[in-house]
C-alpha cells in the first residue's frame, strides 16, 4: 500500500475529494497547514510596521490507498489541484506497511 | 439638582466605563499575539478594579478636594461628607465622583499599549495605582479641580492635556526603559485579530460620546455639540489615515481606519467643547495625518517599541488639539469664542505651556516611579516567558482551546 | 429646550452608532468566510466615516434644510447656522443632526449584506456615499422633513420605508448587478462564526431602543410604548422564524432565531409609535413568517446571492410593517389611532403608495448609480482575488493569526 | 410623569437587557468547550424571547397586579389597561413594564450556567418559561409588588433575594437533577475563551449600572449612589477573589478577576439603595473572599457539577448581601438608615426570614417543575450528543468554520 | 522503528494516550484534522440555505516506535479508540528510517 | 528522497526555515500539533478547577528532500531548533518513494 501525502491550495479540497471519489477512493484525511516555496508569503503591514509572513496556507491531504490505485490517484489529484500557477503544491508518495481499521479489526487493503 | 443632567451624567458614566472594559481592553488585546491576548485584557481590568478603589480611598480627594493651587488636599478621602443628597454642581456629588472616575480608570489602561507583551503584571498594577494617585491626580485638579492651570486658561474641555498627554508621555518613557519586544522591529509578530480591534475601537467610538459630551455635565446645547464635534473628528481621523495608508501602500487596512479615528478622537478631546464643526473636520484630519506619521517615525527612526502606539496616537493626538483648540473655539470658526481678554495667539501661548508642564511632570514622575518599583519587583519578564506568552506564564490560563 | 429629552436622545444617539458599530458589522462579518471577515468590518466602518463627513457636508441639508415638498435645498450646507443654542423642537439641532446622522450611517452599512465576499472595496465607498446622498436623502425629505409623503399621511415611525424598504430594494439590484457568489447557491460555505452574528444582533436589539424609541424625540409615554413594541416585535419575529424551522427542519438554529429577531425589528420600525403592544405582538410574528419564507424563495426559487438576506429580511420586513401599520394603529387595537380623516383603507392607500414610489425610486437610481460607478472602477474582484478572501487582497490583513 | 426619570429608565432598560444579551451570554459561553459554545448563546437567546412573551401576557400581572399579599392577579394580563399614558410613579407604566421585563429576562438566563454542555434545548425553554412565570413573578410580587415580604420591610433594592437567590438556588437543584458532565470533576475540558467570558462580564459591569442604578427608578442622588456603591463592589470583589488566587496558586487569573467582579455585583445587588460607599467596599470584598471559598467547596467538596458557578456567586452572593444590608444601611456606616422601628437585629431578622422563605420556595419548585417536564421531554442528552457538543445536535450549527 | 499515524475520533485522544503509557509509550504529536470517510459529515442549514459540510472533525496521532512495540502499540490504539461505530479511524504504520532528538542528538531508538 | 518530519517548539520555526535556506532547502510544509512527551503540559486553574492539559503546543515541519541533503537537512534542523531544554522536539526522517510538482507534473527530486 502506499501513503500518499498530497499539499494543495485551500479552495482544491472539494476538487481533490470529488477527483478521488471519481477514481473510487472514498477516504481520506484533510488538514490546515502553511506551506513554504516559490509562491511568497505577503507583507501584511499594520500602522506602519511590516510584517513579512513567510508561510501561505495550505491543506494538506493523506490518503492510503492500494499499491495498484497508487498511480492513478497521484494523477487524479494532480489534475483536480492544478491550476497552473506558482504554489499548487506537492505530491509525496511513501510507503504503507500496514493499515487497520479500528473498528473491525480489518489490516492491510480491507481496512482502507 | 437637576434631573435631566444627572440622566446623562450617569449613562455617560456607563459609556465611559464601556470604553475601557470591554473597549480599549478588545482594541489592544486584538493587536498583540495569540498567546498574550488574556494578559492584555487582565491589565486592562485589574487596572479599572484597583484604581477604582484607589480613587475612592485617595484620588478623588487629591483631585477635587478643596485643597489649593497645587493638590485638593485630604479632606475627601473615602468620600468622606459625602452623602446621598451632597452635590456637584446639578448632578449628586457621587454621580460626579463616579463619571470622574472612569476617566482615573482609563487613563492608565492607555498605558497599557506601551508595554504589552513583555511586562511583569505585579508591576502593572503597582505602577498604575500609583500613577494615578501621584501622577494623573494632580493634574486632574490643576486643570479641571480650580488648579493652577484652570487659573491660567487652559481650555481642555475632556482632557486632551490630563488624559492623553500624561498617558502618552508616559507611555513613551516607560517603553524606553523596558526596552523593545524580542524581535523588534523586524519580527514581531502581526496582530492576531484586527476584527477584535475593530469591536473595541468601535466601543471607543460610542463611548466618547459619553467622555466628550458628558464632560459638559448637562443635557443641553453644549453637550448635543460636543457629540457632534466629536464625531466628525472620528470619522475625518479614519478618513485621513486611511488615505495616508492609500497613497503609501495602495491599500487601506481596517487596523490602519479604526487607529486614525481614535487619533481623529484624542485629538478632539480638549476641543470638543470649544470648536464647532468645521473644526471638528480640521481637527480630525490634522490628528489623522499627524499621528500617522509620528507613528511611522517612533517605530522607524526612533526605534522605540511604544507598541502600541501610545505615545503617537494620544499623546501627540492630545497635545495637537490642545494647540489647535486656540485657533478654532474662535467665532470666527464658529467655535464657543475666547475668554475674556484672550485672542488666538494669548491662547496659544497657555496651552502650549500646560502641554509642556504636564509633560515634564509626567515624564520624570514616570521615570521615578517606576525606577523605584524596578528594586521591588520584576520589570519585564524573561526570555522564555516572552516566547511562549504571559498568559500561561502569568495567569495560568490560555486565550484559546480548541481540541 | 427640554433637558429630558435630550439627555434620552443624547443616549439615542450612541444606542443607534452602536447599532453599526459594531452591531451590524459583527452581524453580517460572522455569516462570511473567514477570510472575508475583515473586509465586512471594514465595510461598514468606512460607510460609518466617510457618510457621516457626507451627511455633515450636504446630505443633511437636503433632508432637513427648508426647501420644498422634494428635498431640503443647500441651506445648512456644512451644518451653516447651526450654533451652540440652535433648537430642534424640544432638543438641541447639532444633536438632532447626530440622531438622524446614525440613520443615515446604517442605512448604506445595511446594504452590504448583498455583496460581500466579492465586491470591491473602493465601489463600496463610492457607492455608499453616493447613494445616502442622492437615494437616501431625499426620501428622509419626503417622509420626516415634511416632504410630500409626509403631507399625504404616510406613516413611518422610526424608518420601515426611509431606512428599510430603500436599503432592502437597493441590496437586491446590486446583488442581481453583481452576480453571485462563486458556487452559489451550492458551494458558497457557512457563516464562520455564528456566535458573533449573535452578538451582533444582540447589539441591534438593543440598540434598536435607541432607533424606535428615540424616534419620540422625547423622554416620555410614546418612547416608553415604543421600547415595548419593539422589544416584543423583536421576541415574536425570534420565535416565530425558529418555529418555523422546528417545522421544517426539527432543529432550531442560532442563526435562524437571531435573523426572525432582526425580522421583527424591520416589521415593528415604521410602527414604533402608532401600534400598542398587541400589534407588535402581532407584527412581530408575521415579521418572523414571511421574512422567514421570502429569505428561502429569493435564494431557491429567484437564485439571486443577496447573500445576508437584505431584502427579505429588511425589505420585505420594512414594506410588511408599513402596511400593517394601518391596520394596528386603530384604537380598536390600543394603537394611538387614525389622524383626522383617515380609516384602515385610506391609511393602508397612502402606505402602499408610499412603498411603492420609495422602492422604484430606489431601485432605479440604485441601477443608474451602480451603472455610472462601474465604468470608472471595479465592480467585483476577479476570480482569484475572491476564492483567495477579499481581506488579503483589499486590505492586506488577515482575520486570524495564530502560528 | 417626570421626564428625567423617563430618561433615565429608558437607558436603565437598554442596560440591563445589554447584560443579558450579549453580556451574560458572552459570559457563559467562554466558559464552555468550543463544540458548545452555539448551544449556551442559544439558551440565552431564546429565553430572552419566550421569557419576554410569556412576561407580556401573564408574569407582569402576577408581579405587579393589583391583587393581594400573595400575587398580582390576572387583570394586566396582555398588558390590559396600560396605554401611551399610563403611569407608574413618575415614569410611564409601558416603560416600568419594560424595565422589569429586562429582570425577568436575566433571572432564568443566569439559571443556564447550571446545566451547559448536557441539557436538551427544549427543555431548557419550557423550564425557563415556566420557571419565569411560576416561581420568579410571585417573589417579585411579595418584594417589590407590595406583598407579604415587602411589608415585613424585607430590603432587597434590585434583586438579591429576588434575582440571585431565586436563580442561584434553583440552578443548583437543577444542577443535581441532572448530573455532572461526563468526565467531571477530572476530565472536563477548561474554558475555551477566557476572552470571551472578560468581553461578557464587563458588559454585566457596564450594565448592571442599569440594574442597580436604575432600580431607584428615579435620576437622582440615590441613583448616584448605587452606582457607586456598585462599582466600588465590584471593584473590591474582582480584588478579593484574585487575592485568594495569588495566595493559594500564586496567580490571578483573568476568570477568576472577573468572576469575582461578578461575585461583588450580586452581593451589592439587594443593598445597593441602602448602604454608603465603606458598605460598598466591605461587601465586595466579603463577596470575593465568601463566593470563591463556596465555589471550591460545590466541586471538591459536594461534588455538584452547578457547571458555571451559579449557586456560588449568585445565591450566596446575593443571600450575603441581603444580609449584610442589615448592618451597613446603618447610618453609623453611612448607609440610608434604617426604616422606623428596625434595627440591625430586627432587620437582620427580616432579611433572614427573607432568604430562606424564597430558597425553600425556588427549590422546592424547581424540582416540581423539573420533575413534571421530564415526564414530557428529554431532560439529559444521549452521551453521544453531549460527547460531540451540542451545537450541532441540537442546532444543526458550528460555532467556528475555519477550512 | 515504525511511525504509526492513526487517525481517531476527538474525545478518544486522552484514552489512546492511556493506553499508550500503558504498553510504555510516553511520547506523541497529536494534531486536529479532518476526516471523510464511511461517516459523513452532516448538512447545516443557515437560513434556508444548506451546507454540506462533508468533512467530520478527527485527531491525528502520530508516534515513532521501536520495532518491537509497534504491534502492541497498534492493538492499544485500536482497543482504546474503539467505539464500534463507524467513523472511528484507521492506524497506518510506516517504516521509520531515523529519528533524532533534537536536544542531544540522539539517534535511532534512543531518540524516542 | 527522504520525507523529514520536525516536530519543535513553536517559536523556533523561523530559524528552523533560516537555517534550512542555509543548506538550500526553499520547500517546506508547517503545521500547529500539540506534544506530549518528557515535557509536561501544565496545569490550567479556572475557579478552583483544575485542568491538567497534557499536550503542549509544538510545530511539526515536514520537508521532503534529496537522499544526499537529507543529513546535512537533519543536522540543520537540530541545531536551529536546538535550546537544549527538555521539549526541544524530535526529527524523523521517512523513505521517500516519489514526488509529484502539481502545477508541472515533474517527479522525483526535480518536484522538489
Ligand atoms: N521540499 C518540500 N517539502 C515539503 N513541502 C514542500 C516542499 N516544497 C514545497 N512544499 C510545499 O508545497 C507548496 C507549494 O510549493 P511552491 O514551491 O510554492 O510551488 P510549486 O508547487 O508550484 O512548486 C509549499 O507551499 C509547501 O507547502
Ligand atoms: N484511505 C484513507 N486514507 C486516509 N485516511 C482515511 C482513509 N479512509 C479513512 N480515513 C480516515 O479515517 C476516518 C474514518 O473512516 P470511515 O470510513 O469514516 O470510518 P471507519 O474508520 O469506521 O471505516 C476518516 O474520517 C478519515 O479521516
Ligand atoms: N515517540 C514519539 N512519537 C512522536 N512524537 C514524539 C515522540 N516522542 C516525543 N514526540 C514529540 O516530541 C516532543 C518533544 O518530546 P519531549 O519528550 O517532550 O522532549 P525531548 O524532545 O526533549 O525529548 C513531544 O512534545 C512530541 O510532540
Amino acid at each position: 500500500m502506499k501513503f500518499i501525502v498530497a499539499i494543495i491550495k485551500p479552495h482544491k479540497l472539494e476538487d481533490v475529494r470529488e477527483a478521488l471519489a471519481g477514481v473510487g477512493i472514498e477516504g481520506m484525511t484533510a488538514s490546515e497547514v502553511k506551506g513554504y516555496g516559490r509562491q511568497k508569503g505577503q507583507t501584511e503591514i499594520y500602522r506602519g510596521a511590516e510584517y513579512q509572513v513567510n508561510f501561505v496556507p495550505k491543506v494538506k491531504v493523506e490518503v492510503a490507498v492500494d499499491d495498484g490505485a497508487a498511480d492513478s490517484v497521484v494523477e487524479a489529484i494532480r489534475n483536480a489541484a492544478n491550476t497552473e500557477k506558482i504554489g499548487d503544491g506537492k505530491i509525496f508518495v511513501l510507503d504503507l506497511e500496514n493499515a487497520v481499521r479500528v473498528r473491525t479489526g480489518e489490516t492491510g487493503p480491507e481496512a482502507l | 439638582m437637576n434631573g435631566a443632567d444627572t440622566a446623562w451624567i450617569l449613562t455617560s458614566t456607563a459609556l465611559v466605563l464601556f470604553m475601557t472594559l470591554p473597549g480599549l481592553a478588545l482594541f489592544y488585546a486584538g493587536l498583540v499575539r495569540s498567546q498574550n491576548v488574556l494578559s492584555v485584557l487582565m491589565n486592562c481590568f485589574a487596572i479599572a478594579a484597583t484604581v477604582s478603589i484607589a480613587w475612592f480611598v485617595i484620588a478623588y480627594s487629591i483631585a477635587f478636594g478643596d485643597g489649593n493651587a497645587w493638590w485638593g488636599g485630604l479632606g475627601k478621602m473615602f468620600l468622606s461628607g459625602v452623602g446621598f443628597d451632597s452635590e456637584a454642581g446639578t448632578i449628586p456629588e457621587s454621580l460626579f465622583f463616579m463619571f470622574q472616575m472612569t476617566f482615573a480608570i482609563i487613563t492608565p489602561a492607555l498605558i497599557v499599549g506601551a508595554f504589552v507583551e513583555r511586562i511583569s503584571f505585579a508591576f502593572v498594577v503597582a505602577f498604575s495605582v500609583i500613577w494615578m494617585v501621584i501622577v494623573y491626580a494632580p493634574v486632574v485638579h490643576w486643570v479641571w479641580g480650580g488648579g493652577f492651570l484652570a487659573e491660567m486658561g487652559l481650555l481642555d474641555f475632556a482632557g486632551g492635556v490630563v488624559v492623553h498627554v500624561t498617558a502618552g508621555v508616559s507611555a513613551l518613557v516607560l517603553a524606553m526603559m523596558l526596552g523593545p519586544r524580542r524581535g523588534f522591529p523586524n519580527e514581531v509578530q502581526p496582530p492576531h485579530n484586527p476584527g477584535m480591534t475593530m469591536i473595541g475601537a468601535s466601543m471607543l467610538w460610542v463611548g466618547w460620546f459619553g467622555f466628550n459630551a458628558g464632560s459638559a455635565l448637562a443635557a443641553d446645547g453644549a453637550a448635543g455639540m460636543a457629540m457632534t464635534v466629536t464625531h466628525i473628528s472620528a470619522a475625518a481621523g479614519a478618513i485621513a489615515w486611511s488615505v495616508m495608508e492609500l497613497l503609501r501602500y495602495r491599500k487601506a487596512s481596517l487596523v490602519g481606519a479604526v487607529t486614525g479615528m481614535v487619533a481623529g478622537l484624542a485629538t478632539i478631546t480638549p476641543a470638543s467643547g470649544s470648536v464647532g464643526p468645521i473644526g471638528g473636520l480640521v481637527l480630525g484630519l490634522a490628528g489623522g495625518v499627524i499621528c500617522y506619521t509620528v507613528t511611522q517615525m517612533v517605530k522607524q527612526r526612533f526605534k522605540i517599541d511604544d507598541s502600541l502606539d501610545v505615545f503617537a496616537v494620544h499623546g501627540i493626538g492630545g497635545a495637537l488639539g490642545t494647540l489647535l483648540v486656540a485657533v478654532f473655539v474662535s467665532t470666527a470658526f464658529n467655535g464657543a469664542g475666547f475668554a475674556e481678554g484672550m485672542n488666538t495667539g494669548s491662547q496659544l501661548g497657555v496651552q502650549a505651556m500646560g502641554i509642556v508642564i504636564v509633560a515634564v511632570w509626567s515624564a520624570v514622575l514616570t521615570f521615578l516611579i517606576a525606577s523605584v518599583l524596578k528594586l521591588f519587583m520584576t520589570f519585564r519578564v524573561d526570555e522564555e516567558t516572552e516566547v511562549q506568552g504571559l498568559d500561561l506564564a502569568m495567569h495560568g490560563e490560555r486565550g484559546y482551546h480548541n481540541m
